[in-house]
């Protein structure tokens, strides 16, 4: 038992939920009680066992830990390879312990198909775990999409009154860009088939191959795409107000949380270090487009009267910065990046989870309805005072330390107009954010209603708290996490500078070439 | 011999598709199968004749006469509207499909190899069948009985009357 | 020794207490906590204070207690600095933050339930931890963390009777604006790193001293852009929108927050740098025009204001404009003293004015006061003192320091129209003071009987603070007496001295010759005295017949200058409105029009074609059937090679 | 030769009855008939796999045609009862008068 977590904890914890999602499903489709409970304990659990993670990774060492390897589909080379490194690392914590924020949160708010519920949710997050973990892109292409179909069940059944257009739109836009994705995935291992003559899609293999030209410009593109569309980035964004709006809170939590994490994952991971000079050609797009996505997000979510498609467009703005923080590829920025990409699920999970809190004691998401709640309601409101503060970004929060990293990153690179431009979020998220909270929180009590509201329960008391910890923890001891984070970001800028050089001494631009002969990125 | 249950088998085929009764049909190819059941010996297959003229002549179309009697539906009316596009392409693709099949069939019969393995009789012995369909075919044996099996349920279903809400 | 950090964090546990437990255990657990922590900080403070003064305090102390933020080149520790200028902020921002919360138990007591009254001192609390950490940093990025943290007290402090719309927006104001001026010192901040590789004070003034020619070119618009910041959090021109709206915060929080501490940190923070402004000339005549131009403009409104806190709220604009100028002439030493002594009387004023409001019951309208002078005899004689103080009347604490600044911007040569700016508004300042002062204590009582009965001197909680600002009123100037009283008679500037390093290359002014410097101080008392003369006669003597007078001469400006030249309402339309129309367009139109259109007539391309492809499903067997026959047929001719 | 009889003749009319059948299966319009139809077509299959069987002297054709004959056995009961359910539904067996699946 021991050596089998020792050696094999990447395994566990993709299949643990996956374990107790199959043991739910024995149970009676009326034990609602025993299947809630059961979820989170799974959940808990997992969260526990990947706190060794955090605590044995090596901060000093290149590439990939906790590896394993088997052979999957051998005649194709698709091999089960999983591995970390400080990126993943962090996003895989941020996984396991929202989810158990999410399903305690659920405890006391979902009450249809409760047993459905919680399977979706545990299968979900073998998903997204086995999407951070895989190191073989067929692998990964295969938790991507196992981690689409029960966000469509969760946001298409327990969603709100639009849920079947938003389930779909979520559907329609994310397999639209996977789709691409998996046939720029064929070509490269066909590629990598015709270049060594061995078929593989290990991530450390295909990393060898060399393109250049139009061929790069259009498999980055099919990958880019599907990211971006994940993330998302401007103007592939309008499912995201949808999605984030009607699913239920506990999705929304994930969604925001997790999910959309995973598309600047993805360009990390893959498109970048694939096809780093195009890229990085590309690059300046893609800033403007963060750029774009920062204001744009920001001013339409002061137009909105919705609390819920308010915190989803602000993630539009949060989300753009991240991605401007890429595109700089500074290393400040990069690690600020990633760092605000758990920053964001921190603070984006617990305004929805607060949002959630008012909403299933009212049933309504229209922010007029609400108004003077701080009097009836004090220690929601506390807890969301301090979720829109790390939002906003205040130091001491997390949400500073990340985007003043961003920022920072991006104005020491060649784009420092950016930087400036992004800046204006700061201004303009405290005016959304700030409006929002006058408006629910402050103010009169204009409804007799809300005088009814009772004041936040235990468990979602709980859930809250461990998201508030964990953004006074992060403000102030950022360093914890940056520490994981430097030799993954710093090999990732080598491993694209190395291979920047060898696609510029590849002669023949249209073809693909051979690897870089041997020198692993 | 063979060309006479062949043509006894054609003739009785050609009746079955050209009556309007369906009784009349059911019966032709009674007869067209007995036929069948002939030709089938004489390829040296006794024991598939036997379930031929058994499970085929016998049981299944017996079902058939059945379920006719059980719908009482009587000889085809002509149609008051008819198709005769429908009825045209019909006729041109049979007639492609017919001369395609027969001119590709009779090349290929004549360069398919003739030669006989072993005592005609022992081919067709039925335990030397049996012993073959139960060594190495036991298991499509068994899942065609589970198929079988699976047939009476789904009929049974169908065909029940009363449609109380399932599911 | 107690360590630096141990000054600040003992508020932080007030607030942390008072905010979780402070609702269950009542006022008097909160009062304990809130006071003690206060105290306490103030003890902790002096305990380091005191030792440092009395070795001389030159050279200044860093307590380096590890990093806070490493990535790549972007180093940040987390450190504290104790030099003569934090210590300067240090003592008086603890001891008048003390006397603020004491002043707060008595004026909170009666009108609030335990909960407000223990949100109330949480908050207090938190903002001194995050004042102290704003002025024992030793990075800028450390500064930043202190100085948003003012500024979310600030709004939680402005905001606290949040029920009352005009209080809550005046909040979210308060850090709206608050943010544009951080946007500012953002990007400085990022200047200064891509500059000198350091947020860090030692790092970036040493080497910015060492070597200035190097730096200069990039200074000026790094300097402007801090600058930038100081203009949010010390509200001027144009950003000082804000202040005024924030007196909707209980009275306590305008002394501590909105006159004596925050609104100061911009000055703090100008002086901080005062290294990279002297060395970028052009920010400092930027700086020099904003203060002035501040300085006259809020003086001009508060003439016209009858809100008790509007007219100390404009005055604390003015005042505000009035340090700034001194740091852009480069009398930094000035402005500080400036700040040190406003802090002092500013306090006491808008402690007095909550005196006599919790005396009113509520009102704050100077026109329904009047002859309260003997009803509050503490408060009226100790806003006296304040108000000569702040009017520049020797040998008052504001004499001096404004005396000071007078004589920087003379020194400061050109048109000397800097000079005439701030003795014009020494004179608005004793002007609209003393007309404050008229109205309210002198003359007869203007509000209903029912007020007049409830006339009451305030409980010794709120008193004593009032009395100890007063007597600091008096006699704080005395450590910065000018030179015409002995070459070492400013102990102020001696102390500030290791501040302000030589900068190779950048030339100080020369003193003023003792003369001038008498006839100096003689024209600003004598414009003051006028100013307070002027205003007694119309508004005490005249009871307020004169200027109705000059009101009705010309009701376009009474009306123009009343409103506060309508710049809200310019703001209004210039950004407010435009914002909304953006955001509801960008929404409407882009996001729902253009990009979900765009979709939305994909799939209508989708629909369409499935919509004429079924009419190929009959529903016909024999047809499905036909098609397949004719498909396989069609295949087979082709596999034939006949096709 | 498979005995006397030529393999080429066997198929010959194995594709007559399967052309046959094909002629019911499209012009007829009672289900029933067309059902009759198929199972001429499967029928015709048989023979052509027992004549190869034959020829190329294996017991495999034989026993394909067994399994073909069941699963025709099994087709037919499932396809009997569809009929007498569409029947009872729609009283009529006639394919042109039925158009479940029409869009």
């Amino acid at each position: 038992m021991k050596t089998l977590l020792a050696e094999h904890l990447l395994t566990v914890l993709v299949f643990l939920p996956t374990a107790g999602a199959i043991l739910l499903l024995l149970l009676p489709r009326s034990a609602a009680g025993v299947a809630k409970v059961g979820a989170l304990t799974v959940a808990t659990l997992e969260c526990v066992l990947s706190l060794p993670l955090w605590w044995h990774f090596d901060t000093a060492l290149r590439g990939f830990q906790f590896r394993e390897a088997a052979p999957w589909i051998q005649p194709l080379g698709i091999s089960y390879l999983l591995g970390i490194d400080g990126i993943s690392l962090v996003l895989i914590l941020l996984t396991t312990i929202l989810t158990p924020v999410s399903l305690l949160f659920s405890l006391t708010h979902v009450e249809k198909e409760v047993r459905g519920f919680s399977i979706a949710f545990l299968i979900l997050e073998t998903g997204v775990i086995g999407t951070l973990v895989a190191l073989d892109l067929a692998l990964f292409y295969v938790f991507w999409e196992v981690m689409l179909v029960p966000m469509y069940f969760i946001i298409g059944i327990w969603g709100g009154n639009r849920r079947i257009y938003a389930a779909m739109k979520f559907f329609l836009f994310t397999m639209a860009g996977s789709l691409l994705m998996f046939l720029a995935i064929l070509y490269v291992a066909i590629k990598h088939h015709a270049a060594t003559g061995v078929w593989s899609f290990a991530l450390e293999d295909l990393y060898r191959l060399t393109f250049t030209g139009t061929t790069a410009v259009v498999l980055f593109a099919a990958f880019a795409l599907a990211f971006a569309i994940k993330v998302p980035v401007f103007p592939l964004h309008t499912w995201l107000p949808d999605a984030h709006t009607e699913a239920p809170t506990a999705g929304s939590i994930i969604l925001a949380g997790i999910l959309l994490k995973l598309g600047v994952y993805g360009y990390l991971r893959f498109a970048l270090p694939l096809f780093p000079g195009t890229a990085l050609r590309y690059a300046p797009w893609l800033g403007v487009l963060g750029v774009i996505g920062v204001v744009y997000g920001a001013l339409v979510a002061f137009a909105q009267h919705d609390m819920k498609r308010l915190v989803a467009y602000s993630s539009v703005s949060h989300l753009g910065l991240v991605v401007i923080g890429v595109g700089a590829f500074t290393t400040i920025s990069l690690q600020g990046s990633i760092l605000q990409m758990v920053n964001h699920g921190l603070s984006t999970g617990a305004l929805f989870l607060l949002v959630g809190v008012l909403y299933e004691r009212r049933h309504t998401r229209e922010i007029s309805a609400y108004g003077g709640v701080a009097g009836i309601v004090p220690v929601t409101t506390a807890l969301f005072l301090v979720a829109t503060l790390s939002s906003i970004g205040l130091p001491g929060l997390n949400g500073f330390v990340g985007e003043f990293l961003i920022l920072l990153g991006t104005w020491t690179s060649p784009h420092r107009w950016w930087s400036v431009a992004a800046a204006t979020g700061v201004i303009l998220s405290a005016i959304y954010m700030l409006t929002l909270v006058q408006r629910v929180f402050w103010n009169p009590v204009t409804h007799e209603e809300n005088r009814r509201l009772t004041d936040i329960r235990w468990s979602e008391l709980v859930a809250a708290s461990v998201l508030v910890v964990l953004m006074v923890w992060i403000g102030v001891r950022p360093n914890d996490v940056l520490d994981r984070l430097r030799v993954s970001v710093d090999a990732l800028q080598q491993a694209v500078a190395n291979k920047q050089l060898v696609e510029a001494q590849v002669s023949n631009p249209p073809e693909i070439a051979k690897g870089a002969k041997g020198e692993a990125p | 011999m063979f060309e006479v249950f062949a043509a006894v088998a054609i003739v009785f085929a050609a009746l079955m598709v050209l009556s309007r009764n369906p009784v009349r049909s059911v019966l032709s190819l009674v007869v067209a199968f007995f036929a069948l059941a002939g030709c089938y010996v004489l390829l040296f297959s006794p024991f598939i004749a036997v379930i031929q003229v058994i499970v085929y002549a016998g049981a299944i179309l017996v079902l058939f006469l059945f379920v006719l009697m059980l719908l009482n539906v009587g000889p085809e009316r002509p149609e008051k509207t008819g198709r005769p596009i429908q009825t045209l392409l019909s006729g041109i693709a049979i007639v492609l499909f017919a001369g395609f099949l027969l001119s590709t069939l009779r090349h290929s019969g004549s360069a398919a190899p003739r030669a006989l393995a072993g005592e005609p009789n022992v081919l067709g012995r039925p335990e030397a069948l049996a012993r073959e369909l139960f060594s190495g075919y036991l298991l499509h044996f068994e899942a065609v009985s589970i198929l079988l099996l699976s047939a009476l349920v789904g009929a049974f279903v169908l065909a029940r009357r009363d449609r109380e809400p399932r599911g | 020794m107690i360590a630096l950090w141990v000054i600040p964090v003992i508020p932080l546990v007030g607030f942390a207490l008072n905010g979780l437990l402070g609702t269950r255990l009542g006022k008097g657990f909160v009062s304990a906590v809130g006071v003690g922590s206060a105290g306490l900080a103030t003890l902790a403070a002096y305990s380091r204070l005191i030792p440092y003064l009395s070795s001389g305090g030159g050279t200044p102390v860093i307590e380096p207690y590890g990093s806070w933020i490493v990535a790549g080149s972007l180093s940040i520790d987390l450190s504290f600095r104790l030099d003569p200028l934090s210590a300067l902020m240090l003592s008086f921002v603890t001891f008048v933050g003390f006397l603020i919360h004491v002043y707060s138990v008595g004026y909170m007591h009666h009108d609030e339930t335990d909960a407000g009254y223990a949100r109330y001192f949480a908050y207090l609390n938190l903002f001194l931890f995050a004042m102290l950490v704003l002025v024992l940093a030793e990075t800028f990025l450390l500064m930043f963390v202190g100085w948003e943290g003012v500024g979310l007290c600030s709004y939680l402090l402005v905001g606290y009777y949040y029920d009352r719309e005009y209080a809550a927006a005046a909040g979210k104001k308060a850090f709206v604006v608050n943010r544009i001026g951080d946007f500012g010192f953002l990007l400085g901040m990022f200047g200064l790193f891509t500059t000198f590789g350091s947020l860090s004070y030692s790092e970036v003034f040493g080497k910015a001293a060492s070597n200035p020619a190097l730096y200069q070119p990039a200074l000026t618009l790094i300097c402007l852009c801090l600058f930038v910041g100081a203009v949010g959090k010390s509200a001027q021109v144009p950003l000082y929108v804000w202040l005024p709206d924030a007196m909707a915060g209980p009275t306590p929080v305008s002394a501590l927050i909105h006159a004596a501490t925050m609104v100061t940190a911009g000055v703090y923070m100008v002086t901080r740098c005062n290294v990279l402004f002297r060395l970028a000339p052009e920010a400092m005549a930027v700086v020099a025009g904003i203060g002035a131009f501040t300085a006259i403009f809020a003086g001009t409104i508060a003439v016209a204001q009858n809100d008790i806190k509007k007219v100390l709220a404009y005055s604390t604009v003015s005042q505000l404009g009035y340090m700034f100028l001194a740091c852009g002439v480069g009398a930094y030493v000035a402005g500080m003293f400036h700040v040190m002594t406003h802090a002092f009387f500013k306090a006491c004023l808008f402690l007095g004015s909550g005196s006599v409001i919790h005396a009113m019951g509520g009102e704050q309208d100077m026109r329904k006061m009047g002859g309260l002078k003997s009803k509050l005899p503490i408060t009226f004689w100790t806003f006296l003192v304040a108000t000569l103080a702040i009017a520049g009347i020797p040998p008052l604490a504001g004499f001096f320091s404004k005396d000071a600044i007078l004589a920087g911007a003379f020194e400061a040569g050109g048109l000397r129209i800097l000079w005439a700016v701030g003795l014009f508004t020494a004179g608005l300042t004793a002007f609209y003071m003393f007309r404050l002062v008229s109205l309210t204590f002198f003359g007869r009582f203007r509000g209903t009987p029912d007020q007049e009965h409830h006339l009451h001197e305030s409980p010794p909680s709120m008193t004593l603070p009032l009395i100890v600002l007063a007597i600091l009123s008096v006699v704080g100037g005395w450590v910065g007496l000018p030179a015409v009283f002995g070459e070492n008679a400013n102990v102020f500037a001696r102390f500030l001295a290791p501040v302000l390093p030589g900068l190779k290359g950048v030339e100080e002014h020369a003193a003023l010759p003792h003369a001038t410097e008498w006839a100096l101080m003689a024209v600003s008392v004598l414009v003051a005295a006028a100013g307070l003369l002027l205003a007694w006669s119309w508004y005490a003597r005249g009871e307020g017949r004169t200027p109705a007078r000059i009101a009705a001469a010309s009701p376009g400006v009474y009306a123009l200058v009343a409103d506060k030249f309508r710049i809200d309402e310019l703001y209004g339309v210039l950004f407010v409105k435009p914002f909304y129309w953006l955001s509801r367009t960008l929404w409407k139109v882009v996001d729902v029009l253009l990009i979900d259109g765009v979709l939305n007539a994909g799939a209508f391309v989708v629909e369409l074609t499935g919509d004429l492809l079924r009419f190929l499903q009959t529903g016909n067997v024999r047809n499905y059937a036909l098609t397949f026959l004719l498909g396989l047929v069609a295949l087979l001719l082709v596999v034939a090679g006949w096709i | 030769m498979i005995g006397t009889i030529p393999l080429s003749e066997v198929l010959i009319v194995s594709g007559a009855l399967f052309c046959i059948g094909l002629c019911g299966a499209l012009l007829r319009r009672n289900a029933i008939q067309i059902f009759l139809s198929i199972e001429l077509m499967m029928n015709s299959a048989n023979l052509a796999i027992l004549g190869y069987g034959a020829s190329l002297g294996t017991r495999e054709g034989q026993i394909v045609v067994f399994f073909v004959i069941a699963i025709a056995a099994a087709e037919a009961a499932v396809g009997l009862a569809i009929f007498v359910a569409l029947f009872r539904h729609t009283e009529t067996i006639d394919v042109n008068r039925i158009n479940l699946l029409k869009w």
